[in-house]
This record gives C-alpha cells, sequence and structure tokens, in this order.
C-alpha cells in the first residue's frame, strides 16, 4: 500500500529515440498496447497485502531484523518520508451512489520525484486458505499537476497523512515500517505533525499480475519470520 | 526373637540379591548393546541406559540404608569349608564364573575390606592430610568455600536471567498491539481518525462524516470499536456477496461515505 | 527534447491527402532526410456525465515519441490543466467510465513517416478524425535547442525554406507565451490539441 | 645484438621442432603395433616406420647443433648492478620489487625511445607556436608553471573567469587530483566540459545540457559536433605558454561568445542555416558568427 513517490520512482517522460529510430513499422496506438498487455495478463495490477503494527520500542529490534531478512543488506534501510492524500470521486447516479477512491503520494524526502497516483480496489480477503489480502491497484507515476488535477476532476480531499518511516525489499516483496501522522491544517505538510498512534505500520506487499498467487505463500512463510514481534495478519479494516 | 532376626535378614538377603541380579542384567544388557548395537547405538538411547543403571544402584542403596534392613556389617561369613575340587553348584550359582571354592580365591570373594590398591590410596591420603597443619587446612577450605559459593552466585544469576527472558518472550503482546494495528489500518485505509474537523459549508454527501471523525488525540481502543459509525453497520448490511465482480461497483457499494 | 513547431500544410484543391505527404516527402528526401519509422499522436476525449455538476473535458493524448508516457488534459471551462503520467493511466481512465465517458466520434490521430535531417526531425503527420482524414499537420523539431526564443528564427527559416510561404513569421499562439520557457514535451501536446481542437471542430461542422 | 636474437629464436625453434620429433618416435613406440600396420609383414612396416622417425630426429638434431654452433655465448654474467640484491630480498612484499623494477625500465627505454624519434622529427619541423623566440632562461620558469601550476592557483584563475560572464556559470571536479576538470554552463544553450593539464586547456567537449557529462564521449547533435571541432581549433590558437591564463582567460570569451548559436545568422551570407546547421564558428578575435562554409 506504501507505494511512496519514492518507492517506486518511475519517471514518465522517457526518451522514445533509441526505441523508434530502427523501427520502420507504424508504431502501436497506447491503447492497443495497453489491450494486448492486458490480456497477457503482465501488467502488475493486484496487489497482495498483510498488515501489522510494532509497538515504537520494539521497533528497532524489528528494524534489525528485517536487515538481516532482506535484501537490502548492504546499504541497510531505506528511508521515506511520504504525504499520502486520499480523494474520492463521488456522485449519484439513479440513487445508487458510486465512489471512485484516489490516491496521490509524494516524497517529501525527495522533491524531484515524481508523484504516485494510486487507485486501489475492493479488498478480498478470500477464504482461511489464502494468506493474505488481495486488491486490485492501479499505480501510475504522474506530475505534480495531479492534485489540482483531481481537485477540478471533482474529486474532495477525504483525508490525508504523512507517513515516515524505512523500506525493505525482499525478492518481489516490499515490507515498510512506517509511523503514520495526522496532517495539521493546511496543505503544508511537516507543520503541526500529529502522531497518531504510539505504534509503527508493518505492511508487507507485492505487486503482482492476476494469477500470481504463489507469491501470496512466499508472503506467509516471510511474516511466519518476523512472528512474535509482528503479527502480520489480514485485517479487514471495514468490518473494524 | 532370633526367628524374627533371621526372617528379616532372609527377606532383606533376598531383596538385595533381586537387586544386585537386576543390575546385574541391566549391565549386561547395556554390554550387549555396546557390542552389537554400536553402529546404531545413539546418545541418547545410551545415555537412558545409564540412567538405568543408576538407579537400579539408588535403590539398592536404599535398600542396604533401611530401617528394616540388619546392620549386615554385623554378621559374618565363615567358609566352613573348602576344597580344591570343582564344585558343580557353586558353577551353576555363578554362572561357570567361579567353579571351586578353594583356598585362593575365597580371600578375594569374602573380603569384606576396600581393594588393597585403593586401601593403600586411602593410607597415603589420611596420611597426608594428618601432616597438614590445622590453620592450613581450616584456610584451604575456606578458599574452597569462597569459590564453591562464587560459582553457585554465578549460576544462579544466569538462572535468574533465563527466566526473566523467556517469561518475557511467553507474553509476545509487548511487542504489538492489536488495538495500535487496527487503529493504523483503519486510519491508512479509511482515514479514521485522519479526517479534518469536518467543514462548515458541508458539502452535501458527507452527512456521515462528522459521526466518523474519532475523538481527538489518540483514540482508546474501547472508544474506537464501542462506538460503532452507522456506515460501517449499512456497510456490513451492504456487504454485497462475493460475486461482485468490477471492483468500482463493489467498491462504492461498500464505501462508508456515500450518501 | 528540443524545441518544437506544429504547422497545418494546406492542401491544395487538386491534391488529395496521400498525395501531399508524397510531395512533401520528396521534398524532404531532396533536402537529405533520412527517413526513421513512423509515428503516432492520438488523441481521446473524455467528457463527465451530467451528475458531476458542470461539463469538464479530459483529453488523453499519447505521442511515440514518448511511448510510456501518457498526457492528459483537463479543461473545465476556466483551467486547462495538463498532467502528465505514465502509460497505466489509461487503465485507470477504462476505471473511471462511470464519471468519465469518451466520445468515441471524436479519436483523433496524427500519423505518418518521420524524418531525420542534421539535428532536425520532421514528422508528416495525417490528421483523421474518427478515421475521416481531416488535413496535413507537419512537425518540426530542433532537438539541440530547448528554449523556443532562441531558435524560433532559425525553425521559421527552416520551415520556409521546405514549406513554401505558407509559413507565417510568427510563432504559434500557443509558443508565444512560452519563448522564454524551457520546453517540454507537454508543450508539443498542447500544440497538437489545439490543432486536434480545430479539426474536431470542423468535422463536426459538417 | 638483433642478429644474436634471431639466432636464438631459430635456435630455440629448433630445439622446438626435436623435442616434437622425438614425442612422435615415443608416442609410435609405445603405441606398438596398430591395425593400420595391417596383416602381412606388420614387423616390418613397423620397423620401418621407426627407422623414418629416427631419421627424422637425428636430423633434427642436426639442425640443432648447427643453430647452437652458431650463437655466440654471451660475455660473462650481466652486470645488474645494486638490483642483483634485490633478488636476495626476503621480505615478502618486497619480492615484488624486481618485476616491478624491470617494468620500469622497460617503460623509461620506450620512451627514450619515443622521445628521440619525436625529437628528430620536431627537430626537422619548427612549429612557429612553441615559444622558440624567447629567451633560454625565460622558457624554463614559464616551461614549468603551466603544467605543474599549484590547485589554489588554477582554482582563483577558475572563479575569476566565473566571475567574468553572469551567463556562464562553472562547476569544477577534480578526479585526477591536480587538474581540474570543469563544467560550464552557457546559459540554456549548451555545456562545456573542459579538461585542464595545469593551467593549458587540454580537452574540451560541447554538448547539450541533457547530455551525460562524461569527457570522451561527444555530443549526438550535429551542431555540437561541429561546436567541439571549432573548439579544438580554438583550443589550439588560444593556446599561450608564456600567458597561459591570458589564453584560457580568451579561450573563454570566445566559447561564451556561443550564447547566441541559435539565435545569431551568419555574418556572411545573413542566414541561419547552412546545411540545417546554424552558424556553428566565432571569428576568434570578432567572435562574429559564420556558417563553417562561409568564414
Amino acid at each position: 500500500m506504501h507505494d511512496g513517490g519514492k518507492a517506486t520512482r518511475v519517471i514518465g517522460i522517457r526518451s522514445a529515440e533509441q526505441v523508434l529510430t530502427k523501427n520502420m513499422t507504424t508504431p502501436d496506438s497506447a491503447k492497443d498496447s495497453l489491450t494486448s498487455a492486458l490480456n497477457s495478463n503482465i501488467i502488475p495490477n493486484r496487489e497482495y497485502l498483510l498488515q501489522g503494527s510494532v509497538v515504537d520500542q520494539y521497533v528497532e529490534v524489528l528494524l534489525h531484523r528485517l536487515r538481516g531478512l532482506c535484501d537490502n543488506v548492504d546499504d541497510g534501510a531505506e528511508t521515506f518520508y511520504d504525504h499520502e492524500m486520499c480523494f474520492s470521486l463521488c456522485m449519484n447516479s439513479s440513487g445508487n451512489p458510486l465512489v471512485f477512491p484516489l490516491r496521490v503520494r509524494r516524497a517529501l524526502d525527495a522533491q524531484d520525484a515524481p508523484y504516485q497516483l494510486r487507485y486501489i480496489g475492493q479488498q478480498e480477503l478470500g477464504d482461511k486458505n489464502r494468506p493474505t489480502i488481495v486488491r486490485s491497484s492501479i499505480d501510475v507515476a504522474c506530475s505534480a499537476s495531479i492534485v489540482e488535477f483531481l481537485q477540478e476532476l471533482g474529486c474532495r480531499l477525504d483525508f490525508e497523512y504523512t507517513a515516515r518511516g524505512y523500506m525493505f525489499r525482499k525478492g518481489r516483496m516490499k515490507i515498510t515500517v512506517s509511523k503514520i501522522c495526522k496532517c495539521g491544517g493546511g496543505n503544508k505538510p511537516g507543520e503541526n505533525i500529529e502522531l497518531i498512534s504510539q505504534s509503527y505500520l508493518v505492511e508487507l506487499s507485492v505487486l503482482a499480475p492476476s494469477g500470481y498467487d504463489a507469491i501470496a505463500e512466499d508472503m506467509r512463510v516471510f511474516a511466519e519470520q518476523l512472528k512474535p514481534l509482528v503479527h502480520l495478519e489480514k485485517i479487514d479494516y471495514k468490518r473494524l | 526373637m532370633q526367628q524374627r532376626e533371621e526372617k528379616q535378614l532372609e527377606s532383606a538377603l533376598d531383596s538385595i540379591i533381586q537387586r544386585v541380579n537386576d543390575l546385574k542384567t541391566s549391565i549386561a544388557a547395556m554390554i550387549y548393546k555396546v557390542e552389537n548395537e554400536y553402529e546404531t547405538l545413539n546418545w541418547p538411547t545410551f545415555l537412558d541406559n545409564f540412567a538405568l543403571l543408576s538407579g537400579h544402584l539408588t535403590s539398592l542403596s536404599k535398600i542396604l540404608s533401611h530401617d528394616k534392613c540388619p546392620v549386615l556389617r554385623n554378621l559374618t561369613v565363615l567358609p566352613l569349608m573348602l576344597s580344591p575340587e570343582r564344585d558343580e553348584q557353586l558353577a551353576q550359582l555363578t554362572e561357570h564364573r567361579v567353579t571351586t571354592f578353594a583356598h585362593d580365591l575365597v580371600p578375594d570373594y569374602l573380603r569384606t575390606k576396600l581393594e588393597p590398591l585403593a586401601e593403600n590410596k586411602m593410607m597415603q591420603l589420611e596420611h597426608k592430610a594428618a601432616t597438614v597443619a590445622y590453620e592450613n587446612a581450616q584456610k584451604q577450605v575456606a578458599a574452597y568455600q569462597k569459590v564453591v559459593t562464587h560459582i553457585w552466585d554465578i549460576v544462579s544469576k544466569a538462572r535468574e536471567e533465563w527466566d526473566v527472558e523467556s517469561s518475557a518472550r511467553g507474553n509476545a503482546q509487548q511487542h504489538s498491539s492489536v488495538s495500535d494495528t487496527h487503529l493504523l489500518v483503519t486510519a491508512v485505509g479509511m482515514g479514521k481518525g485522519l479526517k479534518p474537523v469536518p467543514n462548515a459549508n458541508g458539502q452535501p454527501g458527507q452527512p456521515a462524516g462528522s459521526m466518523m471523525v474519532a475523538p481527538q488525540g489518540r483514540p482508546g481502543s474501547a472508544s474506537g470499536q464501542g462506538q460503532i459509525p452507522p456506515a460501517t453497520q449499512t456497510m456490513t448490511m451492504n456487504k454485497a456477496p462475493s460475486a461482485i465482480k468490477t471492483n468500482i461497483k463493489s467498491a462504492t457499494q461498500i464505501h462508508p461515505y456515500g450518501r | 527534447m528540443g524545441v518544437t513547431v506544429l504547422q497545418q500544410f494546406p492542401i491544395v484543391e487538386q491534391r488529395t491527402g496521400p498525395s501531399t505527404i508524397e510531395l512533401l516527402t520528396k521534398r524532404i528526401v531532396a533536402l537529405g532526410a533520412t527517413q526513421q519509422g513512423q509515428f503516432l499522436v492520438d488523441c481521446e476525449t473524455y467528457s463527465s456525465v451530467p451528475q458531476l455538476g458542470a461539463q469538464k473535458t479530459v483529453h488523453v493524448l499519447h505521442n511515440s515519441e514518448q511511448p510510456a508516457t501518457v498526457f492528459s488534459i483537463l479543461e473545465t471551462g476556466s483551467k486547462t490543466i495538463p498532467l502528465i503520467t505514465d502509460g497505466l493511466f489509461d487503465l485507470l481512465m477504462m476505471k473511471m467510465s462511470n464519471f468519465y465517458q469518451s466520445k468515441k466520434q471524436t479519436k483523433v490521430e496524427s500519423k505518418g513517416p518521420r524524418f531525420e535531417i542534421g539535428d532536425f526531425s520532421v514528422k508528416l503527420g495525417s490528421v483523421a478524425v474518427s478515421q475521416n482524414f481531416k488535413g496535413i499537420l507537419v512537425e518540426v523539431e530542433y532537438r539541440p535547442c530547448i528554449v523556443p526564443a532562441m531558435c524560433w528564427d532559425l525553425i521559421r527559416e527552416f520551415l520556409q525554406g521546405f514549406l513554401g510561404s505558407s509559413v507565417s513569421s510568427t510563432p504559434p499562439p500557443y509558443l508565444q507565451n512560452k519563448m522564454q520557457e524551457v520546453y517540454t514535451p507537454n508543450d508539443t501536446i498542447q500544440q497538437y490539441l489545439e490543432h486536434f481542437t480545430v479539426y474536431r471542430k470542423s468535422h463536426f461542422k459538417m | 645484438m638483433e642478429r644474436d636474437v634471431e639466432q636464438l629464436h631459430a635456435a630455440l625453434n629448433a630445439v622446438k621442432i626435436l623435442r616434437s620429433n622425438v614425442g612422435y618416435v615415443f608416442e609410435s613406440v609405445s603405441n606398438g603395433l596398430r591395425a593400420d600396420h595391417g596383416e602381412d609383414g606388420k614387423d616390418a612396416k613397423f620397423v620401418t616406420e621407426l627407422q623414418v622417425l629416427l631419421t627424422t630426429v637425428n636430423n633434427n638434431l642436426r639442425d640443432v647443433e648447427n643453430a647452437v654452433s652458431n650463437l655466440t655465448s654471451p660475455p660473462g654474467a650481466f652486470n645488474l648492478g645494486n638490483t642483483t640484491y634485490l633478488s636476495q630480498e626476503t621480505t615478502q612484499e618486497r619480492q615484488a620489487l624486481y618485476g616491478q623494477l624491470v617494468n620500469s625500465y622497460k617503460w623509461t627505454d620506450k620512451i627514450r625511445e619515443y622521445s628521440a624519434v619525436a625529437g628528430h622529427i620536431l627537430q626537422t619541423n619548427s612549429i612557429s607556436k612553441t615559444y622558440k623566440t624567447f629567451s633560454m632562461t625565460k622558457r624554463r620558469k614559464t616551461q614549468t608553471s603551466i603544467h605543474n601550476v599549484p590547485p589554489d592557483v588554477i582554482e582563483n584563475h577558475i572563479s575569476a573567469i566565473d566571475r567574468l560572464f553572469t551567463d556562464m556559470t562553472i562547476t569544477t571536479s577534480r578526479p585526477f587530483v591536480l587538474n581540474p576538470i570543469i563544467q560550464v554552463s552557457l546559459g540554456r544553450v549548451l555545456k562545456a566540459i573542459i579538461a585542464f593539464k595545469g593551467l593549458m586547456i587540454e580537452w574540451v567537449v560541447i554538448k547539450a545540457h541533457a547530455e551525460s557529462n562524461d569527457i570522451w564521449t561527444e555530443s549526438r547533435y550535429r551542431v555540437f559536433q561541429k561546436v567541439t571541432e571549432n573548439s579544438h581549433a580554438a583550443m589550439c590558437h588560444f593556446y599561450a605558454p608564456t600567458m597561459p591564463e591570458l589564453g584560457v582567460r580568451s579561450f573563454m570569451h570566445w566559447l561564451h561568445s556561443y550564447i547566441t548559436l541559435f539565435s545569431s545568422p551568419c555574418k556572411k551570407c545573413a542566414n541561419h542555416l547552412h546545411s540545417n546547421l546554424p552558424p556553428t564558428w566565432r571569428d576568434l578575435r570578432t567572435l562574429e558568427p559564420y556558417h563553417e562554409e562561409c568564414k
């Protein structure tokens, strides 16, 4: 879930000169190539997720363990400081309320990183045998005009927060350990920071094309290794 | 009176013989194992055998120190007849270990003192002890005691630490709190506790908003769970069967902020 | 990314679109250009459903020069907001189909051969509004330079040498406000959108 | 000397041939009778084969003897001077010294050879650019001062140049300790990467702002490739060993005139473009723009 601007720094604009110079055929329209990508199921639009938390005084223990378990052993954990804004596009169509949630995330510690626009779909908890939550997710790197764009599009800012913490990588898995802060009034994150809890939020997630359920098992095994420090579980927050 | 004593002696001897036989068989079994199963024998079973032996030894010494056991020390065994001839009965009794009850074997078998070698050693030690001056001995004893208590301290300290550690490991709840997890997850997922104070102009379609806002500060887990937001109710009611395919649709149906 | 000028090329009465493209191709090749593949710029327009209140329009454009990028331009009537995203934005627009619907018949594209001559790259695009040929747009990019004001005269000289007198001596209106700024790929897209809007209007008049 | 080496090679070669042929003999003997000797008279065949081989060995042996007799024996042991003691060094880390010594000797030898050749060529082709007109003492002084300048002096010169123009910013890096590489941003037009050797400009590359700072790859834009070429010419032109500071300063002045690379037309033909390039030449004195073909 924590796909901060930093976590996936994809610069949107790439020069096509190398790609195109030798290609004499007509380039496919972007729509066509997207459709073919959808059909061949290579777009990572499913997120496998486990969540948990750790009390502040034990976070060092957890970080130490993660440093040992994860791939970024040599350079240590990467820190991030992201600001997330959650928008929704609502309307009433013939009595049916329609809501389309969108999240914008940006790195506060790397101002030149692109913003990250994110759509997160309905959570699927599945039965007991499924080790993780699965939800559809579309991640799009975008320019800084996204906030104004969404506001003018008709979106309403539901809530916003900042997440500051550490990010680890283990194969395809991403582990974030972060402190969630409420943003003070106004649009200036960094001021009037208010912690909402004495714990760090711990999330283990993988973005994969649909059908890659084997990765969920890997995640379960990894989560097992963090016990009893953190219990990473499927949490249906809508039921809480 | 004498008869009773005799009976007692008999029964005591019987039980002693039984114990000794037990001990013998288990030693034999162990020797057999060592000789024949040395390839498959593992350390734990070997230790088990030792435990068996020591059990037998303890029970034997228990019987010997029992109240009802007559004081064997006061009894004497008197060899009435020695003969150099082979005694079949004796051979059978001793599993063909001792075939004759002759004068060259009897002193060894009926000996009540320690073995000559051991006896010598004991003598030497006693002699040495006798020559040590009293003060010196006292000093040595004190030093020895000091060392022992020191080690005892170390051991008990380590034990204490282990106890604390294992008890700390026992309650994993200390590391993470379920209520905090839920608080964080709902905050990140639905903005619970993160929403700004509802704006005065009150956009239409946000009537539930003000009720959704959790109390300021850090809401305790009790208050957070006790207060069931109305939207959550509708959400659980509307929680459509999993047949819903499109995400948009399902999201809109259960989204708490809908009208 | 260098400064790009987009120029409409008038079609003379007796010529068809393809023959005009052929004519221009001959000219540019005669100047020493080599063909470097094809290019495609397309634009799809989504409008908000009436329930969302005042009508807003989102133009989603792709440029084969930046194949991993989606350019979107939101028009609210009072404001125009550009947005640059990576390719999955299209997927997001599909998901948003309940709120913003595309009008299929307004899909505009400009495609054709792409040439390189010295540091210039030239694209001869035939514009089609929902598959109907509408006109010709010539795109000239001078790649080494990033500030329009510095190289406008140079590009104009190139354009006039290649397209003749149909080239105006003032920069395109969109560029006039941005002459001193650093040119970005988004500026190219804006120019395309302006031209596409004109073509589309003429399409609906007919 | 040359002949000796040749003969030595010939002798070594002969020994090599001898060894390989002796090898054949042993191989054939160890294999014994083979299927290809056939059935009839196989012994005789084998013996003849051996005889043939042995004859070749004999011939080879004769060759070796001839070659060896041609060799002149070296006149006594080589005098290695003090280096002989190096071979008696016992400490581990110093045992490699002899190899290094030999290598450096080889290099110095080569340098001597090349500089002799270069000296010869330079003697026959005198170049006006050098400081022949200056007196002997002065030359000595300046010669040392251009290549081997204390870093802070260079630093001062660079920052002085930096202050010279407002639209020209300079950033310095020193990948090779003393000799800085500076990156000059000329407005939003271009950037130049200039390598110094002391106070002498050693290499210049002109690139677009978006391109990498690598000093060895040329720009992918033709216009900057041309400007790079021209700046090499200018670099040579402004080379002034006696007044290195002035040389660098005038080069920078000249480079600064490229601020109008795209915007100013050619002084001669009044056009912007000539063969799709803007005027890439700047006159060395007047700094006026010209096309390469118009100058």
